[in-house]
């Protein structure tokens, strides 16, 4: 039992990770004002750009930075249309999505002629997993042993950098004067402005950090949980994270505990397709599936506890008022 | 979006044209970048969604259903409500009118199940669009992101119940069992048949008419209408609204029944006119789409129309290219959509300033020369 | 209209600022000069230009075309950092602060020294302290805005500007928001800040306020300066002469009133708003047939909530509203189109935000509230002639210009679409008439024909309502005057027995003498 | 019909490095390559769009129509009513039309091999099956595998997880490595994917891991080598490839096909990547294995003839 636990907690650490990157990425942008239904796009245009790049260079970094770069410039796209030319961010949010689920597969099939795969990648095309300094050592240990070299070792890079993005996130938002800045602009904007500082400069950045952040997570996507890019490999992950940014009531830490247990439920769900529980019976997959977007909405509903955004946030900026 | 100092053509006609042209612009770099001859695509795709009956049928039943989710988007835009859970109204509405079709075929004669399938297909839109419309109004949470959550659920839903509860015994796929004939929807070449009118196959059917009423029925409501009044008022101007006796929380819900309502006729078209089962995801973006048709047409039915129409060419011309061409998908389609959405919904404030510019500037230029041969 | 040279240095100087919106000209050739050291009033009506003048100065809008001096010296001031840097702040009429964040946050917003925040919240803990004493401007640096009340949110829009080393200090109407006290604190402040050399530029529509702390007084009309005058040799006639360019003191003719049956009371009428604030208290009101009762108070006491409360778009929290026959309370509460039915006819305050919709025709801004008449409907579909025949004999009585129904509402001038409005709501021949800042905007010919029907409207036996922040025109209107402040009524006073004087005093919680004596209280 | 070759993949698309794949290489390129023929061929980008490419193929003359995957069988129906002059081919499903040949695989035969080669390969005698799509076909990929896994060691365990209940579980790699890395930590050391392009990711885990995986449908054993133990073979390709000439030489026959260990139509691969991995016995034991079942000593239990598992 002790062990089944550790193996579900193990995996939806792996699960999760792409959810936390892509929902701190939400974070920054939303606290910034602009609200980021665009996530699921970036993810999948990053996680086919850093495939391809992997696989062509036979680097993963490469592929990382591809990976980051054309998240970055879908951001630029989401900034271009709803920043400087005040378009509606939700509209802007929903053709990034269109543009990535379709010109990842578009060009996919062009360059590799594999139905929008990329081919599968390895050795130095993936992030490997990263075997935490005594893991062997301590594995007979019991409990602990278990739970460090089990659940805490064993990841790739990319897993322990999501995880540390957190408090960094936290510190940044809290202690800088980036972050003071970035949280004003999304509660209220005029006061950023009128202090001599740019909300579109600021945005912009706010929105690139968010590029950045979901470039990784393409990236873990694409060559570090799988092998290879496969279309719609997204799979409504940008939502999800989302759901979890709004679950975490856009606050780092509680978005994490969001991101682990949506990314729980997920790992849990592919472990019950089928399964004959005692008592239960089978639990549909689906209901389990379901749980992260109804519990959302119970909390967006004020059923269990409240969940107000940024003030400012979908509103595009006009100086007069 | 509009813009006093223009005269209503620029702002109803070029500028959203002019949007659109950027799109194609940009469509056709893609194009290029993975060899294919824009000009070519573009002849192929006209002539494959124009050029003979039966891509004609396709074209007009694509756009049936661009109707129905762009009429949707449309009119709960109209009164400041961003539904973008078309996609999830339309898929729970089709398995309303399935369910209608599967429960009564064995009894029951089309005229009998045609209105209730209809009705059916509706009330089930309406109410997937009930739960995030009372939220919206009566606990504050966002449309937009309940919807989002929705479509999710929809979708889980509705493989539940596929998988689980209407795929018969035996059957691989995911599929109901065919309705019976006696509910389905006459397709279109039956129809003109009766007129004496020889038309193709396709899967053209008597939704498009359903969908035409749709549009007339949406412009009376909106434009001709105390209620449509209401809801305009609360689109444009909520506190003024509510100063003029309409109750915004109850006509939240109300426009948003419609808007599910809409969306769920959709299944008029797919279930009972095409397929004639229910089957996974046969809403296939059209819920998303409808944004992007509701974005050009600016809200009004006849702009809905004509880029229901226009989506209904990209569609079935997308297939024609892809059939021809093995670099191109309807993924690449996909593409223009997202350009069209880009350009005409985000990005439609972009021209406004430079065509203003130009158009005072000829003004100008026009009232000196006046002067001068006055002088 | 030039400024005589002073004598003292020039601490700001404007020279042909030019500034236009679209058709508006907000700012026609503006010239300008503040002496260091001094407060310098600008006056103007609602729309005058006043407030996008500041902007200018502050940079947060460009000028067409003029110049800035800061101190003799020419600065291109194109954003907020430079007029910071310009050492210039300003304190908007709307406040530019973030409500979630401590007072100590949001004074460093901008103002960070190097990018961790740490040492920059030390740095301005201690500075602010020091401040606070100097000025008298105490305010608890590790609260939110939110929890804070005004007064204290306007403090720390001072401290803001003072911390970034202002030495002109503009103020957008700072006292449209503030109690009397708070406003004498407010110009204790003031008057300290220019002790240490500080130059203000304080803008208000208060006559009075200016008389009592101004050194100077720029007076704006139009989008143009129309006047400089030294406080010390000006009167508030004279002043509002050159505001309106006109002389004040409206004469309305009316005969006495002939109060009859009461047609609309309030009893211990409570509303609290979502912030939980009570913004009425306990209100006890009642309007009679064939009087105008007007309501006086600085604006934020309560007025608008009564309005609305009566009107049903607030549902009131405790106590009871009767109209006629019918009995309003929290347990039933109406609305809008009940209240409608009730024969109440509300012109709201805020004619744009809440009157029509700007993007509507004017037609279907003429029947806003009223769509739903069976002479505008058939059973399903809608009238259109009728609603734009309606619309027509509307502005051809009223003088509505342009006459064309077509035409969208936000393209009539502000006096235009007030008449629209209260064109509406007289058509329907309410028993009462509910009509807030009635001619707020409005132009001289204007206000006269509507001041004329709001007394014919008394005559055939109407009950009016009348809140407006225009003294003169409760004055000159009103039966009896009813002042309201923090959301409670602090007296009645019979027009006859009313002044500026009088009614100034009760506006700040003061019982004035002779009302004591207790024949109307 | 004239002789005019199409052929209709499923959504996975031609290189979804198994079933379809199988036919793009082994029936259409070598078709092409040997008989100069070209074949049209057509990939749906969504289960709508199935319908509307086998109407156009038939409209354009098309005749044999080869549609790939039993997901096509409803829109088949339809299709095959209106075009009673094309001739079409399913593979994977039955659709009882007199213009429909009808390709069905002895896949529990294969599977049964596969799963005593597991069983004889296993340390820790404990194996596992990843199926994609929770259906009555891949149900009996299982019961196949379980069988053989138990012919050879009745006390070895065999743990099963499907992907899903959408055709999306056959391409959903990632999720197929989570499933079979949740075997491996339950102690299985070799596992075998029924899953489509959900497979590679269940390669990929094994080979990340150091176990063994089973291929299926093509022969998947050079993907990893070393790591992929066999591959169940299904052999549509060559299926596909016969069809297309019997049906040159004007001998087409609608109905069902069976094809099974006997007829070449299944077998297990053994190729240059895998030969380190099976010793001689093994091998031996393998064939003999296929013979008693092909002589019907051992008779494997077909899930699909009851929907039921027993044996
Ligand atoms: N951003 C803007 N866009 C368009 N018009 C504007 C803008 N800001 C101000 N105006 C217009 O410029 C004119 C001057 O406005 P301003 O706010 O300066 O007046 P004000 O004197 O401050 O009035 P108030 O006493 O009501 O504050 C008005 O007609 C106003 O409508
Ligand atoms: N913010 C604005 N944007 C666009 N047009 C405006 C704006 N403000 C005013 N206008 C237009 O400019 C014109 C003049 O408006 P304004 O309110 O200054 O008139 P006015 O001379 O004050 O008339 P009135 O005395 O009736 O109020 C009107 O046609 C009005 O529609
Ligand atoms: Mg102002
Ligand atoms: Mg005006």
């Amino acid at each position: 039992m002790f062990e089944t636990i550790i193996l579900l907690l193990d995996a939806t650490l792996r699960v999760s990770t792409p959810l936390l990157l892509l929902a701190l990425a939400g974070l920054f942008s939303e606290r910034s004002g602009v609200v980021n239904i665009a996530l699921e796009g970036k993810l999948l245009a990053a996680a086919f750009a850093a495939a391809a790049t992997a696989f062509a260079t036979d680097s993963v970094w490469l592929g990382m930075l591809a990976g980051m770069a054309t998240g970055v410039m879908m951001s630029l796209i989401h900034g271009f249309a709803s920043i400087t030319h005040r378009g509606d961010q939700i509209v802007s949010g929903t053709a990034i999505n269109m543009l990535a689920a379709g010109l990842t597969i578009t060009l996919g099939r062009y360059w590799f002629e594999m139905g929008g795969q990329t081919p599968a990648l390895s050795g130095n095309q993936r992030f490997q997993a990263i075997t935490l300094p005594l893991a062997e050592m301590l594995e007979n240990v019991p409990v602990i042993g278990a739970l460090y070299s089990k659940l805490l070792s064993g990841h790739t890079l990319l897993v322990y950098l999501a995880f540390a993005m957190v408090p960094l996130s936290w510190w940044i938002l809290q202690r800088t004067r980036f972050g003071l800045r970035l949280r004003a602009v999304g509660e209220n904007p005029h006061s950023v402005d009128t202090a001599g500082i740019s909300v579109t400069w600021l945005r912009y950045r706010a929105l690139i950090i968010a590029g950045i952040l979901a470039g990784i997570a393409g990236a873990y996507l694409s060559t570090g949980h799988a092998a290879g890019f496969v279309p719609n490999m997204s799979a409504g992950k940008g939502f999800i994270a989302l759901a979890a940014l709004i679950f975490g009531k856009w606050r780092p830490v509680p978005v994490m505990l969001g991101c682990l247990l949506f990314g729980f439920l997920d790992a849990l769900a592919v472990r019950l397709q089928g399964v004959e529980l005692p008592v239960v019976g089978e639990v549909p997959v689906q209901a389990i599936e379901v749980l992260p977007y109804v519990l959302t909405v119970l909390l967006l509903a004020g059923f269990i506890g409240k969940a107000v955004g940024p003030k400012a946030v979908g509103q595009p900026y006009v100086k007069s008022r | 979006m509009n813009n006093n100092k223009l005269p209503a053509w620029i702002n109803v006609l070029l500028l959203p044209l002019l949007n659109l042209l950027m799109a194609f612009a940009v469509s056709a770099l893609v194009f290029i970048a993975v060899d294919v001859n824009p000009v070519e695509a573009a002849s192929l795709m006209i002539q494959g969604a124009l050029g003979y009956q039966e891509g004609v049928g396709y074209t007009l039943y694509y756009a049936t259903n661009f109707i129905f989710t762009g009429l949707a988007v449309a009119v709960a835009f109209s009164a400041g409500l961003f539904n973008i859970g078309g996609e999830g109204q339309a898929y729970i509405g089709g398995l309303g009118t399935g369910l209608m079709c599967l429960a009564l075929d064995a009894s029951m004669p089309f005229w009998v199940i045609f209105p209730v399938s209809m009705l059916g297909g509706m009330l089930f839109g309406a109410l997937w669009a009930l739960i995030p419309a009372y939220l919206q109004a009566y606990r504050g949470s966002h449309v937009v992101i309940t919807t989002i959550m929705f479509n999710f659920i929809a979708s889980s839903l509705m493989v539940y119940l596929m998988v689980n509860v209407l795929k018969p015994d035996g059957e691989m796929s995911a599929v109901s069992r065919l309705i019976g004939e006696n509910a389905r929807l006459p397709m279109m070449d039956e129809i003109l048949g009766w007129f004496g009118i020889a038309f193709d196959p396709s899967p053209l059917n008597f939704s498009f008419f359903i969908a035409l009423a749709a549009l007339v029925m949406v412009w009376l409501l909106l434009w001709h209408t105390r209620w449509g009044y209401a809801i305009r008022a609360l689109g444009a101007n909520p506190t003024a609204a509510s100063y003029g006796g309409i109750n915004p929380k109850r006509l939240t819900v109300i426009v948003m029944l419609i808007s599910g309502g809409l969306a769920g006729l959709l299944g008029m078209n797919e279930v009972a006119g095409y397929s004639h089962q229910l089957r996974l995801d046969f809403v296939a973006g059209y819920g998303f789409t409808g944004i992007a048709v509701a974005l050009i047409g600016r809200g009004h039915p006849i702009g809905i129309l004509f880029a229901s129409l226009l989506f209904g060419v990209l569609f079935q011309g997308g297939n024609e290219l892809s059939f021809e061409y093995p670099n191109v998908d309807r993924e690449m389609v996909e593409v223009v959509q997202a350009l069209v959405v880009l350009f005409s919904g985000a990005l439609s404030l972009m021209l406004v300033k430079p065509v203003e510019k130009i158009y005072l500037a000829i003004t100008a230029a026009k009232a000196d020369k006046l002067k001068a041969q006055e002088a | 209209m030039s400024q005589a040279r002073p004598q003292s240095p020039l601490a700001l100087e404007l020279r042909g600022i030019e500034k236009r919106f679209g058709d508006v000209h907000a700012n026609r050739d503006i010239n300008l000069q503040v002496p260091a050291g001094t407060i310098h009033g600008i006056i103007g009506e609602n729309g005058a230009g006043k407030s996008t003048l500041m902007n200018i100065i502050y940079g947060f809008y460009e000028a067409d075309s003029g110049e800035i001096l800061v101190e003799g010296q020419r600065q291109t001031i194109t954003s907020s950092r430079e007029a910071i840097a310009a050492g210039i702040g300003m304190v908007h009429q709307h406040f530019m602060l973030v409500d979630n964040f401590t007072v100590l946050e949001n004074v460093i917003l901008g103002a960070e020294e190097g990018g961790l925040l740490a040492g920059s919240l030390r740095k301005a803990r201690k500075e602010l302290t020091r401040l606070a004493e100097e000025y008298q401007l105490d305010v608890p640096l590790d609260a939110t805005i939110e929890e804070l009340p005004v007064g204290l949110q306007q403090r720390v829009e001072i401290l803001k500007a003072l911390y970034r080393g202002a030495k002109v200090l503009i103020l957008d109407e700072p006292t449209g928001v503030l109690t009397p006290q708070e406003t004498d604190h407010l110009f204790r402040i003031l008057d300290a800040l220019r002790q240490q050399g500080v130059t203000i530029l304080l803008i208000t529509h208060k006559l009075r306020e200016i008389l009592a702390v101004t050194d100077n007084v720029s007076v704006m009309r139009q989008g143009a300066m129309v006047g400089h005058v030294k406080t010390a040799d000006t009167d508030k006639e004279a002043l509002a002469e050159l505001m309106v360019g006109r002389k004040v003191r409206l004469k309305v003719e009316k005969g006495p009133a002939k109060p009859g049956e009461v047609l609309m009371s309030t009893r211990d009428l409570t509303y609290t708003d979502d912030r939980g604030v009570d913004m009425l208290k306990s209100v006890n009101i009642d309007i009679r047939a064939g009087e105008v009762v007007g309501i006086a108070g600085v604006s934020g006491n309560g007025q608008s909530e009564l309005m609305e409360a009566l009107a049903g778009i607030l549902v009131p929290s405790k106590g009871e509203i009767r109209i006629g026959s019918h009995h309003i309370t929290p347990e039933a509460p109406s609305d809008p189109k009940s209240v409608r039915a009730m024969k109440v006819g509300h012109v709201p305050e805020d004619r744009l935000a809440m009157g029509l919709v700007k993007s509507f025709s004017a037609e279907e801004s003429a029947i806003l509230g009223f769509h739903e008449q069976a002479q505008y409907n058939g059973p399903v579909l809608s009238k259109p002639k009728a609603i734009e025949a309606k619309c027509r004999a509307l502005m051809e009585e009223w003088d509505v210009r342009p006459p064309n129904p077509k035409l969208r509402s936000s393209l009539f001038s502000g006096g235009n679409q007030q008449k629209l409005i209260i064109a509406r709501e007289v058509d329907q021949n309410p028993d009462v008439l509910m009509i807030g800042q009635p001619t707020r905007g409005v132009d001289i010919g204007a206000i006269e024909y509507i001041h004329k029907r709001i007394i014919d409207m008394r005559d055939q036996g109407k009950g009016v309502l009348l809140v407006s922040v225009e003294l003169d025109e409760i004055l000159a209107l009103s039966d009896r005057i009813v002042v309201m402040f923090d959301g409670n009524i602090v007296g009645e006073v019979p027009a006859d027995k009313a002044n500026e004087r009088i009614l100034g005093m009760m506006m700040a919680n003061v019982i004035p003498d002779e009302l004591k004596a207790g024949e109307t209280l | 019909a004239d002789f005019k070759p199409a052929v209709a993949y499923d959504t996975a698309g031609k290189h979804d490095k198994s079933f379809n794949q199988a036919v793009y290489e082994n029936g259409v390129i070598a078709f092409n390559k040997d008989k100069g023929v070209k074949v049209f061929e057509y990939v749906p980008s969504n289960d709508t769009q199935r319908e509307q490419g086998l109407e156009r193929m038939a409209r354009r003359g098309y005749s044999p129509i080869v549609v790939v995957g039993f997901n096509y069988a409803a829109s088949l129906e339809k299709v095959a009513k209106k075009y009673p002059e094309t001739d079409f081919v399913i593979i994977d499903s039955v659709v009882d039309l007199p213009n429909v040949k009808s390709l069905v695989f002895a896949e529990h035969e294969g599977s049964f091999l596969v799963g005593a080669l597991a069983a004889m390969k296993s340390e820790t005698q404990k194996v596992g099956f990843i199926g994609g799509m929770d259906i009555p076909l891949i149900r009996k990929f299982a019961c196949g595998y379980e069988q053989g896994v138990k012919h050879v060691s009745g006390d070895a365990e065999v743990f099963q997880n499907m992907t899903g209940s959408t055709p999306a579980a056959f391409a959903d790699p990632v999720r197929g490595a989570e499933l079979a890395k949740s075997q491996f930590s339950r102690g299985a050391d070799i596992v075998f994917a029924a899953a489509g392009g959900t497979g590679n990711g269940v390669y990929q885990a094994a080979k990340d891991e150091g176990k063994f995986a089973i291929g299926v449908d093509s022969n998947q054993n050079h993907l990893h080598p070393g790591t992929m133990l066999t591959s169940m073979v299904k052999r549509v390709g060559f299926t596909t490839y016969k069809v297309f000439e019997e049906y040159q030489a004007g001998n087409f026959s609608a109905g069902i096909q069976a094809n099974g260990l006997a007829d070449g139509g299944i077998e297990w691969a053994l190729d240059e990547y895998n030969r380190d991995l099976i010793s001689a016995e093994d091998e031996a034991q393998l064939n003999a294995i296929a013979k008693k079942i092909i002589a019907g000593e051992i008779v494997v239990h077909d899930y699909m003839a009851d929907n039921s598992c027993k044996y």
